[in-house]
């Protein structure tokens, strides 16, 4: 069943956990947002700068297992430069997809789709969550309030 | 019985500690499946063990001819099932050295029978301003029932911290045990740490003070002989799954004066002398703290348990034990990137081992060394205080039992250098 | 499997009712036993029942294969454990009609249900002066929490008396439930009396006043359908030892919106999402009010026994056993000395059937048709205030289920008229 | 096993439960017992009158199982006459004997020692136990504090 783990570790995994990317801080920020799941101790923060509607930079550090850390760096890959409104739509399509229902991805985001093999291990569905959600709730604070909080997200409600 | 143990081992497993785990393996069947196309090396007992072929039988036994439910019952299969319950009982009490019978409370877990000491004796006895003492390296099992006593009561939750060496710092005991002190609430042994800690000498300290202490025996009683007498404890928990025993079944062994005092916990049949609308009274110990239909099947299995250890012998399974810690302690310090946790001297300690590595988080250490058949556990270990104590955010831990050996040892350590060759480290 | 089942049986086990007792019979490994030199005549049921051989294998085959410590756990066994355990949430949450799966809570068996109900929302929603109404048939599970919360909070406990022919008695339903009614806590079939109670009814009479109605099911899930949304009640709670299942399992079934308010009453591992010296959280539904390691065996056993009973039909159950019953009634009507408690017509109450014996104490009766093999219960059967209610000592309660049969009842009968020679009348 | 159940019910224990002794009450009474049996429901209640420490009279009154009625009956007939000193002995020595220890008892009680046959249903020792206890307790009462109260036992404090 090694190959079993070798679909959860593909090269495309290990490769953005050895080198995360959107490592570097960013000059400036406009909002922020922050993810843990207690259960696994993964903590995800992110830093946020954006222009006319679109997600200009991202900075993400991630303390956590190798799915938590890759999937951090695929998004941070995966959404730079895109308008807001595509960013939200790729994260829940990856959110769908991580939980087993169906989800459509354009055909450039293929280490996004890389992520499925963690489809096989359930309890590390949540790992790969964690980053995409937080986007998402720091999209829908920044919008609601002006990005006066930042939110912070516990994907453990999303355990069962 | 030919099993695949067999393949396993060139040599005898038998070392100098008493133990055959070769023999031991054979009754053992789950040991004999393969994971993921690899032999099951199952390092995850500090959670649940396995189950010796003994067991599993009596309760298969007890189901296929004397089933029944028990006390008050006339017909045979009743007072069949009645006295083989009871029976128990007492082998338990003679287990832990417990000076009477009825001292002795069947409940389902170590986690019900704490939370039975904190609401039934810590709500008549524990009040504002009083202090409740427990360690940072509870599992939540002794943490949370303690916490949430403390919030009802207005009392004061205090802590015994943690050494470097992951031992309980006592150097400020006397201010940490006060007079205020109602209740002091410990690990006999961690399940992270894998630490012993000196309950005799808290007992002691507590008393003094006039406090009792409540010694969480989840991961000791298991391995290790524990004579509660010689403990001075006041109450003493643990539970059957971990010790060979089915799941479902715990022990709440409390002092006869201070449970005969206590207020029931769980109201309903067998439990009561007399019910009417106007006044209840409670049945004698141990009835007054066992409502309901108890398990009784798997109490029956949790006999067969102890008679196998006590087979083994508890002393022989503590220096096996320490043979095989002493030994992966070795192996694991050579690893390159793997820091272990808590003693390092096997004879302070069991043998569940809590390790990092550097680079890998233990969720990715755990998947990894699945892969290979090798069953660890890896996160918090339901004990959140004692990781932010330590500054990380979850362990690997493998821990050993009466079917592990040095092989074992070997086989992980060889797995985890695979490991990071495989993360490209 | 030739068993000795064959040979009690003249014609075909087969009735009109869709259940095939001799096939059933050959399932249960215990019915081939002898007692005293006769084969077991088991109808003590309500009690606890028997066990099919399937519910016996799961647990072997979970022993022997994939037992593991549940959730957090990343290796292959504890996936493979998880998965199975929270599996069976969902085919209970089936089996009684539950609309979420997370609102099914296992717990250790009916009696720590009903607690658990009687603390945790309990002690947050009822208040000095506030009502609880219970009724006089209830058993002791379903009685002496209500007493302990009245106790602890000053409340007051009101009962629903029972008509002379074992009926609660409904004529002043108005007087009892008021505005200051906050819980109604009524058994759905009585243990005693074989009752069904219009628990769809009361309910709605609970609902009026802004009460919740709390139903004991530990002998109606048994023995014939229920459907929790349907019966439209806030609590439900019953036990799997009485269905065929392993011992040390309960149910606790709540609608969501009051489980997700509503405290936790064991505290421990699984519950929490995080915990500190300074705060802890609750996890969500259902691990909120699962604490510590699950009976897993068991709960995996107990799916097998809804599968059994699923696989015969729970209307085909409840038809063979107005079948047994019917005729149980009628025969024991006619002899001498014998009166039957509770309602006469079948298809209003379930197949345990309290009896007396004007000369003959319950305790002579169980022993000596224990003499003949047979197992009957006598005593109180855990509900004092009944037995003050109906003025009588105690009982003789023979009680029918899936693998009893109109031959049992002849047995049975036989043996009474046995009995009162034996004691001279 | 139908001799297991001849052995309690002896022709003895039938014959005291079907015509049990002791009935009649007495016209006088110097002091009264009573007990019961919560689990089982048997209730007994006894008067006595004494006479320059002589048992001189009982009445037993019991409702209950074949085994605690005729214990109660062969109780009214061991002691009536009898100095209570040796009632007590007698009391005790019955105890004893149910409870599964050594215990002696004079030839003349061929009655009481039918009750051994209890011995192998122990759930049962309880019922024929109650009369004897619920005497012991009368006696001890009634010489500390004169009679003034009527003791009342319970033997399922002997239950386990
Ligand atoms: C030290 C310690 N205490 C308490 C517990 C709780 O035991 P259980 O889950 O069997 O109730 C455990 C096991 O997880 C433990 O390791
Ligand atoms: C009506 C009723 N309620 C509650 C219970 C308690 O069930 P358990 O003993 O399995 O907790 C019983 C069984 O004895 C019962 O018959």
């Amino acid at each position: 069943m090694s190959s079993q783990l070798d679909d959860m570790y593909r090269d495309i995994i290990l490769d953005h956990f050895r080198a995360p990317r959107g490592k570097s801080k960013l000059d400036k920020k406009d909002f922020s947002s922050g993810g843990h799941n207690p259960s696994c101790g993964d903590e995800i923060e992110m830093d946020i700068k954006e222009e006319n509607g679109v997600l200009k930079d991202i900075h993400v550090k991630c303390r956590g297992c190798a799915i938590s850390v890759a999937s951090g760096s695929i998004l941070a890959e995966a959404v730079k430069g895109k308008p807001f409104e595509e960013v939200v739509k790729i994260a829940e399509e990856v959110r769908k997809i991580l939980k087993g229902e169906e989800g459509v991805l354009s055909e450039d985001l293929e280490d996004v789709d890389a992520l499925k093999g963690v489809r096989k291990f359930p309890v590390r569905v949540k790992c790969a969550l964690l980053a995409w959600l937080t986007l998402i709730e720091g999209i829908k604070n920044y919008k609601s309030e002006d990005g006066k909080e930042n939110p912070t997200i516990s994907t453990d409600e999303d355990d069962k | 019985m030919p099993t695949k143990t067999d393949k396993r081992t060139t040599g005898s497993g038998r070392n100098d500690t008493g133990i055959d785990t070769n023999a031991v393996r054979a009754d053992f069947p789950i040991l004999t499946r393969e994971i993921n196309g690899h032999p099951l090396v199952y390092l995850d007992s500090a959670a649940s063990s396995q189950k010796p072929k003994a067991v599993i039988n009596s309760i298969v036994d007890y189901y296929e001819n004397y089933h029944s439910n028990v006390h008050r019952g006339l017909h045979t299969l009743a007072e069949k099932a009645t006295n083989a319950y009871e029976n128990v009982r007492g082998r338990t009490a003679q287990f832990i050295g417990a000076p009477h019978v009825e001292e002795v409370i069947f409940t389902r877990g170590a986690t019900e029978s704490i939370n039975a000491i904190a609401s039934a004796w810590g709500d008549d006895n524990v009040g504002e301003g009083d202090e409740i003492v427990i360690t940072e390296m509870e599992h939540h099992a002794n943490f949370v029932p303690w916490y949430a006593l403390a919030k009802r009561k207005n009392a004061i939750l205090k802590k015994i911290s943690i050494t470097t060496d992951g031992q309980l710092d006592l150097s400020n005991l006397s201010e940490i045990i006060t007079e205020r002190t109602k209740v002091v609430a410990v690990s006999h042994m961690s399940n992270v740490l894998g630490t012993i800690n000196p309950i005799k000498e808290l007992a002691q300290a507590a008393h003094k003070v006039g406090a009792i202490l409540v010694a969480d025996g989840a991961q000791a009683v298991p391995h290790m002989p524990v004579n509660v007498s010689e403990l001075g404890v006041d109450f003493y928990a643990f539970s059957s799954h971990k010790m060979l025993g089915p799941t479902g079944v715990g022990v709440l062994w409390g002092k006869k004066e201070i449970l005969e005092k206590m207020q029931p916990f769980l109201y309903g049949g067998e439990m009561i002398r007399e019910v009417s609308f106007e006044k209840v009274t409670w049945a004698d110990l141990p009835n007054k703290f066992e409502a309901g239909t108890p398990n009784i099947a798997d109490v029956i299995g949790f006999e067969a348990a102890l008679d196998y250890l006590e087979n083994l012998g508890m002393d022989n399974i503590r220096r096996h034990e320490i043979d095989v810690t002493t030994y992966a302690i070795e192996q694991l310090s050579k690893l390159k990137g793997i820091t272990i946790q808590g003693p390092h001297d096997a004879t302070m300690r069991g043998g569940a081992i809590s390790f990092t590595d550097a680079d890998i988080h233990p969720h990715d250490i755990s998947t990894f060394l699945d892969s290979k058949g090798i069953a660890v556990r890896a996160g918090h270990h339901c004990a959140q205080p004692l990781m932010r104590a330590m500054n990380i955010i979850a362990t690997a831990r493998a821990s050993f039992y009466i079917y592990n050996d040095r092989k074992d040892v070997d086989t992980l350590c060889n797995a985890l250098t695979q490991m990071r060759s495989y993360f490209g480290l």
